[in-house]
């Protein structure tokens, strides 16, 4: 395994869309722009898990969205190997679609009602003209089905998705992205509409895919806790930046960014004797319509400075790849 | 499909309407053997007078107008006209304005501003004024009443189909759909459009109950065609001679039919909203 | 049941084997009228169309709104046949319109009167003959011949006329006098009309409101009748239709071309100045200089008009014209110069055409005192005028619909009315004895329009089948009610100066209609439909 | 004395074909001081039960067996009116997703302010200033007491409902999962909140939640329920550090932790019983790694510990399959 | 400011579109065959008459011509002259308007007084039987056509009872002062009563249902719920609470039912003969009046889109949530 084959990269990635806000007590809404991805440096390397967490609204699934061609980027770039991909004309996208594919939060959004769990995993065999007949993609669905953990599989093929639990349906949808054979998956909050007692199973079956079959994985969560067990690296987005990225284990250890801080010690402990200890973090995120100046933490930041009102803040490398996005760090801040 | 027809099947209501519209159309069917009488054929005593105006009996069950027509005669046959009207307009409705939304709404920018700048221009016109100058531009006859109907109505479930794939081109298993490399046709028509069926049920009814008040409303106003016998030109007849005061068994049946016919499309059409909106079912 | 084929009286008809199918005499379109008019027609063309399908013509029904109608039969002439109500108007007392205006092949062409497109130069001559010689006698005779002529050919036979049922309140009024052409609505009617009671206003009740009170531009007959009693003519038009003189006081008829005037000098305009020569002058020319539309078919045939004297003046024609007093003269109002030459000033011509002409100064027997659309429109005795009528004023109330018009005859609310009451209405009207019902005979007629200028209307023994076909009586009893008479001559018998008793009577019989085909050669197949002759040939008379 | 007892209770919901069974022979103890947490997988029955508490039920629920004693009074023997009069008064609701609690066409302060006229007639400028008070007390600026409820954001909305429910201080606040559909930073300051609120005024609270670090860190007493019944209870350090029932013992390690080692989690497979239908033995026994035939057999016997109970047919061994459900392997599916 | 911003942008739509409706309907007219003049050929408008007299109408120019002359009459404020009438068209509609309006404005206040308050009293008993019966019953009626209502109406109150006239607005032959001293006399209002109770009950059944259907899924809403919880009495829940929000839709309909209405006045003033504007427009139609019918268009259509309009406006300012885009 070679992990230093890196699938899928952006560079300065940016969306923004024109949205219709209300502003005051106004009765007509006005255009205005959201910036909601705005310059990101991510990778995924081959057979390696990117988490991203981040509060709602920053940006995640605007992210994934980009990386799969679902959304056109305003700006930077998307390289899939050595292409950029943020351009394709429609037939370039097809073939684009076969290596790239997504999981998504909602099992009970994501299956088309009117499928059957077969159409649902044929179609796309169908599509890119993959198995010679009906009867061999049957074959490759039930093949990957069995995989997915639903066994024996003659028993779902012919099911609506109505007449299945949640965590049944979200292992249908991965089969349904693996059965293309993609060189890299996004789950995007895979298991947060599922109840917990059966998240880990939906967790460890992407883990073991994207292991076993040597792909490229992001996992977008809100939950750092849960990013701690299935990804290699994370990247924390606030507002649609990634403020911090690096190895899973060394940010919740060293947690340079305080945004990163605060999440970290937010998040509630399932054993009572270890009650959290909030360091004073006031306030919700903004609209991103009307980002703070400077640093777009800086209003809820407890170790706000000066230059961080005024100034964007520039990653910084502290080493091993862990990059920081914040004032305290460069060489500029003090 | 199946789950359709069992969901339908719980709605009494629904049923009853079903029951209803079969009912009329199989008496539009079989109207030739059923009508006693040539509808137009003006009824004799034997002494040669005009059976004008004659209370029901066996003989003519629903009496007989003033220039001594067989109103059941009259009746069963309009149903033909009724049927048709219905049939053919809410069909063509919903296969317009379905596929006017679906396009609209899948592939917006400049192609849905300019359908839906279309839409708006036929919302401010009036309705009955406007298919009442179609069909005098038209001239009376069955055809051109359907076609001014159509023209007009398409607006209304257009505008509804559309908003019904904005929210459903984005929910997510469309979106699966794009990453699995389908193509726009593919979304539209094998995703997109059996999710809209039951809206485009909807307006199937009532774009059929709709087109048959139309039909009847332009008969009444005089430009239906005269030669086809239907219940709108029936209350017409009877509202222009001065007998209506007079023969409750001529104004009561085409009226009774309308509103039967009108509310079993309704009725079908409230059954199909039930489908297409969950949350009003356990109503 | 209903499925009633047409039967085609096979029976009794001759089966000729293995016609030419190119023989077949073409399928008729006939236009029946949509029901929002005047269902009569309708329901008379269904009846005839089931009785010409027993002789072998095949019918298509087409339905036509009026107004289409109208436009495409009567103006373009592009109809094969449909029915049509002409209107008995005071002008056509002479029968100029029915004789000459409706037959003569000068009229032919698109937007003229000859709406068959009647082409034959023997009644042309007639026809001729009957405008321009001033000899009463030889009008006549002419006029006589000419329904003969027309009464054979039946080009566009009449059908029927209206009988019909006019209302008024005896005990309120006496001594009605209804006119030829104007039924009760005749200024005779107005003059002698004699109340009984000190409720001296004639109240009518009608279904349809004034609409238009400039006489160089209305177009509705109620509008004229009322514009009559507020001004005069120079002549008008006794009950019987004979001219008598009016504001004239001497006519002198020169020559065919010259007719010399002389007024009265005792009228005034309501409005006190008094109506000389030069308003009779000014009327004229004025009518013909904003090309007034109401005045234009009646001042056409005038060159000149010349004041020769204090009280005279001098019309020159530019062609005989026989009917010149009783259409033209009686028709033409005289307005009033000093104010109709202000609103041109201030106007121009088409404003003086679209003045509304809201208080209307004349100088007849009535004043105008106010009109309130929809709800009254109300006339005073002119005192000054030179023959009193025996009421105080005219009020005349426009009805929704006929039945609130019964009911206000009943609770006598309105004293006099000219709609037509219908035997359901009269069942009504019953309530109240001192409703009385008059019968008239409309001057008008039901005229079935046939198009000679298409196959297979240009064989006269087609169109002498098609009227044996008409089933009269039958029609009349049950689609009119009993309300009409059988006409079959264009002059209507009522008019008993110029109607010929003795033309043809085509009246329906269908034996003798196949009988004509038969003789003429015509053949039927085995389904009883109609074939032409062998060897025939169209007999087209028309061209453009 | 008890605040609240709840004895025996019985929920069931009428259905077009049939009956289901929502609460099953309840009991609960809850003294002055108390926050009970109440956790348990989505449809278990927690919402009704706290329901069935202030009778609240839809039309088609019933309390059909069973006692709700609160300070003496069988609440559920209570006339309408009466009851009503005890609603908010004593016992406030904060009822599920307080997203769509508030009534969109009314400003935040005049809901605020309804139960303080309804139940006191407190004079209206005398309850707005209490609801200024109140607004302090949760962290709102007053000025916002003039908003719409669309004006404000999801945490905002659920600081002003806990400012509501406290507006006639009541003995007992019961809140259903007021936290879950908030980011975890803002969940944070409101639980922190709703702790020191309770600090202050002594009250005792109910707070519904799936999630038990939630319940860790907030409550001190926890009842875990499962398809319908409450399966244990007890002192919350007590259940989550030495659970006895095995789906405790699965559901505190199907917890992902941000510290210590990272454990690999556990997945209980399978889905909760379906309450319309008649369940015989254990309801856990279809997914319990320990189902034994005695699982399946007549009912269960409740197994009373200091402070709490549990439900389960092999309560002596409960050390023993402790020590296996730490196991991961336990669980997988066989 | 904004508000005035956008309804200025709204009315510019608005204006643009009644421009294009009354394009549409002018070529529509022109296309139709038969000409204002061609109708009285029979009572003796020759043809030279008729050419005159379609001169007189400016019917004898060309049809860009005619258009371009309409046109600029309408940014004139001159609508022509009608045939029928022969004076302007704005005087004949002007008042044929005020008649539609109070006719319309009466059987929807009516209706949706009504319809308001059985709405949510179905609603609020809701799979009673009351409820059934009423939910059906108001189906029924919505399905009735308004012209055999109206007809029946006609046959029982005015023709066999005798209580009220047999239609029209005043009684023939009455004379009132003003148009305020007519509408408010009794008289009037006789003749009021039966089209404006044909067409209260055609327009009551659907914001009926409407104000149910509102009515159940606002029950549903947690908010009601909250209500309950914090121990507010049944009817005020029921009052404040659960109406305020279900009146949304159905006031905004109120806007939309009312351009509709004025839409479909065709059929209730053609049975009870009421001089109405839609009356008008079937009048105008079957005689070729095409600046009456074209004026008639214009005012329903502007009154159409005006209160679909106000229906948008209407609704921001209920319903805090909404706002105009
Ligand atoms: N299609 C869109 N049009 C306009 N705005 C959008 C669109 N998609 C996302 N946004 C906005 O962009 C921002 C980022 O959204 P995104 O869905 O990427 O956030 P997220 O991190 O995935 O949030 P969550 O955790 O709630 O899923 C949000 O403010 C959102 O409102
Ligand atoms: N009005 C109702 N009619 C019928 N069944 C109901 C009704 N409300 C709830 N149920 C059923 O009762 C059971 C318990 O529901 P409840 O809402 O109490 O669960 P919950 O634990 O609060 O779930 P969640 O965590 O999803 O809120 C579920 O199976 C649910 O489907
Ligand atoms: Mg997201
Ligand atoms: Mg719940
Ligand atoms: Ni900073």
């Amino acid at each position: 395994m070679d992990n230093n084959v890196r699938v899928i990269e952006t560079k300065n990635l940016r969306k923004e869309f024109n949205v219709k806000v209300k502003r005051d007590d106004s009765k007509v809404k006005e255009v205005a722009t959201l910036k909601a991805v705005d310059g990101i440096n991510i990778y995924v390397n081959q057979g390696e898990t990117l988490g991203v967490v981040g509060e709602s609204g920053c940006g995640k699934t605007t992210t994934a969205k980009l990386l799969l061609g679902l959304h056109t980027p305003t700006g930077g770039k998307i390289l899939l190997g050595d292409n950029d991909i943020s351009h394709l004309t429609k037939k370039e996208m097809k073939h684009f679609r076969r290596r790239a594919q997504m999981i998504f939060q909602d099992p009970y959004e994501s299956l088309n009602p009117r499928f059957k769990i077969k159409d649902t995993i044929m179609e796309p065999l169908e599509i890119h003209g993959i198995g010679i007949n009906k009867e061999e993609r049957y074959q490759m669905a039930k093949k990957i089905l069995e995989e997915s953990g639903l066994k024996p599989a003659d028993q779902f093929m012919e099911r609506f998705p109505h007449e299945m639990s949640g965590g049944q349906r979200q292992r249908v949808a991965i089969a349904r992205a693996l059965v293309l054979s993609p060189d890299f998956i996004i789950a995007d909050e895979p298991v947060s509409m599922l109840d917990v007692s059966i998240r880990a199973g939906i967790l460890k079956l992407l883990r073991n895919m994207i292991t076993t079959r040597n792909l490229a994985g992001i996992i977008i969560s809100h939950d750092i806790s849960l990013i701690r067990y299935i990804s290699d690296r994370t990247a924390v987005m606030y507002l649609g930046k990634v403020v911090e990225q690096g190895n899973t284990e060394e940010i919740i250890e060293k947690r340079y960014h305080p945004y990163t801080e605060a999440l970290l010690e937010a998040a509630p402990n399932p054993d009572p004797e270890l009650k959290f200890s909030l360091k004073k973090i006031t306030g919700e995120a903004p609209n991103p319509v009307d980002l703070p100046t400077g640093c777009r933490f800086h209003p809820r930041c407890p170790k706000c400075m000066d230059i961080c009102k005024r100034m964007e803040p520039r990653e910084v490398d502290m080493g091993n790849g862990h990059r920081v996005l914040c004032h305290l760090y460069s060489e500029d801040g003090e | 499909m199946k789950n359709l027809v069992k969901l339908f099947r719980k709605n009494k209501t629904g049923v009853a309407g079903l029951i209803i519209f079969v009912f009329f159309i199989l008496v539009a069917i079989f109207a030739n053997q059923i009508a006693p009488y040539d509808p137009m054929e003006i009824q004799f005593f034997q002494d040669g007078n005009v059976k004008r105006l004659l209370p029901p009996s066996s003989e003519h069950l629903l009496g007989t107008t003033y220039m001594g027509r067989d109103v059941f005669s009259q009746m069963v046959i309009g149903s033909r006209v009724a049927v048709l009207v219905g049939v053919i307009s809410a069909i063509c409705v919903a296969f317009i304005g379905t596929n006017i939304g679906l396009i609209a709404g899948y592939f917006g920018g400049k192609v849905d501003r300019v359908l839906m700048g279309i839409v708006d221009v036929m919302y401010g016109l009036p309705f009955l004024p406007f298919a009442l100058i179609l069909v005098s531009v038209l001239g009376p006859g069955v055809q051109n009443v359907i076609l001014a109907i159509v023209l007009i109505t398409w607006r209304n479930s257009s505008r509804v189909i559309r908003s019904q794939v904005l929210s459903l081109k984005n929910r997510t298993f469309i979106e699966a759909a794009k990453l699995s490399g389908a193509s726009d046709r593919r979304i539209l028509y094998k995703h997109i459009a059996p999710n809209v069926i039951p809206i485009s049920l909807i307006y199937v009814s009532t774009s059929m109950a709709a087109a048959i008040m139309t039909e009847s409303s332009i008969s009444f106003l005089g430009l239906g065609d005269p030669i086809q016998v239907s219940w709108g030109r029936i209350l017409f007849t009877c509202y222009s001679s001065q007998a209506m005061f007079k023969a409750p068994w001529w104004i009561l049946p085409p009226g009774i039919a309308i509103t039967l016919l009108v509310l079993s499309g309704y009725l079908m059409g409230r059954a199909f909203e039930e489908i297409a909106n969950p949350k009003l079912r356990e109503r | 049941g209903p499925k009633k084929e047409p039967e085609a009286l096979v029976e009794n008809t001759e089966v000729t084997e293995n016609l030419d199918p190119a023989d077949k005499v073409p399928a008729i379109n006939f236009w029946i009228q949509s029901q929002t008019k005047d269902p009569l027609r309708y329901e008379s063309a269904l009846m005839m169309a089931e009785e010409w399908k027993k002789l072998g013509f095949e019918i298509e029904l087409e339905t036509r709104e009026w107004a289409t109608m109208s436009a495409e039969g009567m103006k373009a002439h592009e109809h094969d046949m449909f029915i049509c109500k002409w209107g008995g108007k005071p002008e056509r007392v002479d029968p100029y319109h029915w004789l000459y205006s409706m037959h003569h092949s000068v009229n032919a062409s698109e937007g003229g009167y000859n709406v068959a497109g009647y082409i034959n130069p023997d009644y042309d001559a007639l026809a001729d003959e009957f405008a321009t010689n001033l000899d009463l006698d030889a009008r006549k005779a002419a006029a006589f011949e000419m329904q003969s002529i027309l009464a054979s050919d039946v080009p566009q036979p009449p059908m029927f006329k209206l009988q019909l049922k006019n209302a008024y309140n005896k005990a309120k009024f006496t001594n009605i006098t209804p006119g030829v052409g104007l039924g009760v609505y005749s200024f005779w009617n107005f003059m002698n009309i004699t109340p009984l009671t000190e409720d001296k206003i004639l109240t009518l009740g009608q279904t349809t409101d004034i609409q238009l009170l400039n006489p160089l531009a209305t177009k509705t007959g109620q509008d004229i009748y009322m514009l009559k009693n507020i001004y005069d003519p120079l002549v008008r038009l006794d009950v019987d239709g004979n001219v008598v003189k009016w504001l004239a006081e001497d006519i002198n008829e020169i020559d065919g071309t010259h007719i010399e005037v002389t007024i009265r000098d005792d009228f005034k305009f309501h409005d006190g100045e008094p109506l000389t020569v030069e308003d009779v002058k000014f009327t004229f020319d004025f009518a013909k200089e904003v090309n007034s539309p109401t005045y234009a078919s009646h001042v056409r045939i005038i060159e000149s008009v010349e004041i020769t004297g204090e009280n005279t003046v001098l019309f020159t024609l530019t062609d005989t014209y026989a009917p010149f007093l009783s259409n033209t003269l009686s028709q033409c109002l005289i307005l009033p110069e000093h104010i109709w030459s202000q609103v041109y000033e201030e106007k121009g011509a088409e404003g003086a055409l679209t003045w509304e002409n809201s208080n209307p100064i004349g100088s007849g027997p009535f004043v105008f005192e106010y009109w309130r659309p929809n709800e009254e429109f109300s006339l005073t005795t002119n005192k000054d005028y030179f023959m009193q009528p025996k009421i105080d004023g005219i009020l005349r109330i426009p009805f929704s619909q006929q039945l609130g018009l019964v009911q206000a005859l009943i609770t006598e609310e309105i004293d006099l009315t000219s709609n037509n009451m219908k035997p359901i209405d009269i069942e009504e009207v019953e309530k109240n004895e001192n409703v009385e019902i008059i019968e008239l005979v409309d001057e008008g007629s039901y005229i079935l329009h046939l198009n000679l200028r298409k196959e297979p209307f240009d064989d006269v023994t087609i169109r002498r089948a098609l009227t044996l076909g008409i089933p009269r009586q039958k029609i009349i009893s049950v689609v009119f009610d009993g309300g009409a008479l059988k006409t079959f001559s264009m002059v209507p018998e009522s008019n008993t100066f110029w109607y010929n008793p003795d033309v043809e009577k085509l009246d329906y019989d269908l034996e003798a209609a196949r009988q004509e085909l038969k003789d003429a050669g015509f053949r039927w197949d085995g389904e009883g439909k109609l074939y032409y002759p062998e060897n025939y040939t169209p007999q087209m008379l028309y061209s453009e | 004395m008890a605040l609240l007892d709840l004895k025996n209770l019985s929920i069931e919901y009428k259905l077009s074909d049939g009956k289901l069974k929502a609460v099953d022979d309840v009991s609960l103890t809850i003294d002055n001081g108390d926050i009970l947490g109440l956790v348990g997988e989505s449809g278990c029955g927690k919402s009704t039960l706290i329901k069935g508490i202030i009778n609240l039920l839809p039309s088609n629920g019933k309390v059909t067996e069973g006692e709700v004693v609160f300070n003496d009074e069988v609440l559920n023997k209570l006339s309408v009116e009466d009851m009503r009069k005890k609603r908010w008064k004593e016992i406030s609701l904060i009822t599920q997703s307080a997203m769509n609690s508030l009534n969109p066409v009314y400003k935040v302060g005049k809901q605020i302010i309804e139960p303080m006229i309804e139940h006191d007639k407190t004079p209206k400028d005398e309850a707005m200033k209490k609801a200024e008070q109140l607004f302090e007390l949760v962290g709102l600026e007053k000025g916002r007491l003039q908003d719409y409820p669309h004006q404000y954001s999801g945490g905002m909305k659920q600081r002003a409902i806990i400012a509501m429910s406290l507006a006639l201080d009541p003995k007992l606040i019961i809140a259903d999962e007021p936290t879950t559909a908030l980011d975890v930073i803002v969940q944070s300051q409101i639980l922190e909140r709703i702790n020191m609120l309770l600090n202050q005024y002594d009250g005792s609270m109910i707070l519904v939640t799936h999630d038990i670090s939630v319940v860790a860190q907030t409550c001190t007493k926890v009842a875990v329920m499962y398809g319908g019944k409450i399966i244990e209870y007890g002192d919350v350090n007590q259940v989550l550090k030495r659970p006895n029932h095995p789906y405790t013992m699965g559901l505190k390690n199907a917890f992902p932790s941000l510290v210590g080692d990272k454990k690999e989690l556990i997945s209980i497979e399978g889905t909760p019983p379906d309450l319309s239908k008649e369940i015989i033995g254990c309801r856990f026994a279809e997914r319990c790694p320990f189902v034994q035939g005695k699982c399946r057999k007549g009912e269960i016997k409740k197994t009373s510990v200091k402070n709490g109970y549990f439900y389960c047919a092999r309560a002596e061994e409960r050390d023993e399959l402790m020590k296996q459900a730490d196991i991961p392997s336990t669980w997988e599916s066989n | 400011m904004r508000l005035s911003k956008y309804i200025l942008k709204r009315l510019v739509l608005a204006f643009l579109t009644l421009m294009i409706l009354v394009s549409i309907v002018f070529f529509m007219f022109r296309v139709i065959p038969g000409d204002p003049v061609s109708m009285f050929i029979d009572s003796g408008l020759d043809q030279e008459s008729q050419e005159l007299m379609l001169k007189l109408y400016g019917l004898d120019k060309s049809l860009p011509e005619q258009y371009f002359i309409y046109m600029k009459g309408l940014f004139q404020g001159d609508l022509g002259n009608s045939f029928t009438y022969g004076k302007p068209v704005l005087d004949v509609i002007g008042e044929r308007f005020l008649n539609t309006i109070v006719l319309t404005t009466t059987s929807l206040i009516i209706a949706y007084s009504i319809a308001i308050s059985v709405g949510s009293f179905l609603a609020w008993h809701r799979n009673s039987r009351i409820d059934i019966i009423g939910t059906i019953l108001a189906l029924v009626v919505r399905c009735a056509p308004v012209f055999w209502t109206g007809m029946i109406l006609l046959s029982i109150f005015a023709f066999n009872l005798g209580w009220l006239p047999l239609g029209g607005m005043v009684t023939s032959g009455t004379n009132f002062t003003s148009f305020f001293d007519k509408v408010f006399s009794i008289d009037f209002l006789k003749h009021l009563i039966l089209p404006a109770t044909a067409s209260a009950l055609y327009s009551m059944a659907t914001p009926t249902l409407m104000m149910r259907t509102s009515m159940l899924e606002v029950v549903k809403e947690d908010y009601i719920e909250l209500a309950y919880a914090k121990g507010i009495p049944d009817k005020k829940v029921r009052r404040k609470h659960a109406m305020r929000t279900a009146l949304l839709p159905v006031v905004t309909m109120f806007a939309v039912a009312a351009g509709l209405a004025i839409g479909g006045s065709v059929l209730t003033e053609t049975v009870f003969r009421w001089p109405g504007m839609g009356r008008e427009i079937v009048l105008a139609v079957g005689s070729r009046d095409y600046p009456m019918a074209q004026g008639a268009f214009l005012f329903i259509g502007f009154a159409t889109i005006m209160f679909n309009l106000l229906a948008d406006i209407l609704y921001a300012y209920l319903d805090p949530r909404v706002s105009l885009d």
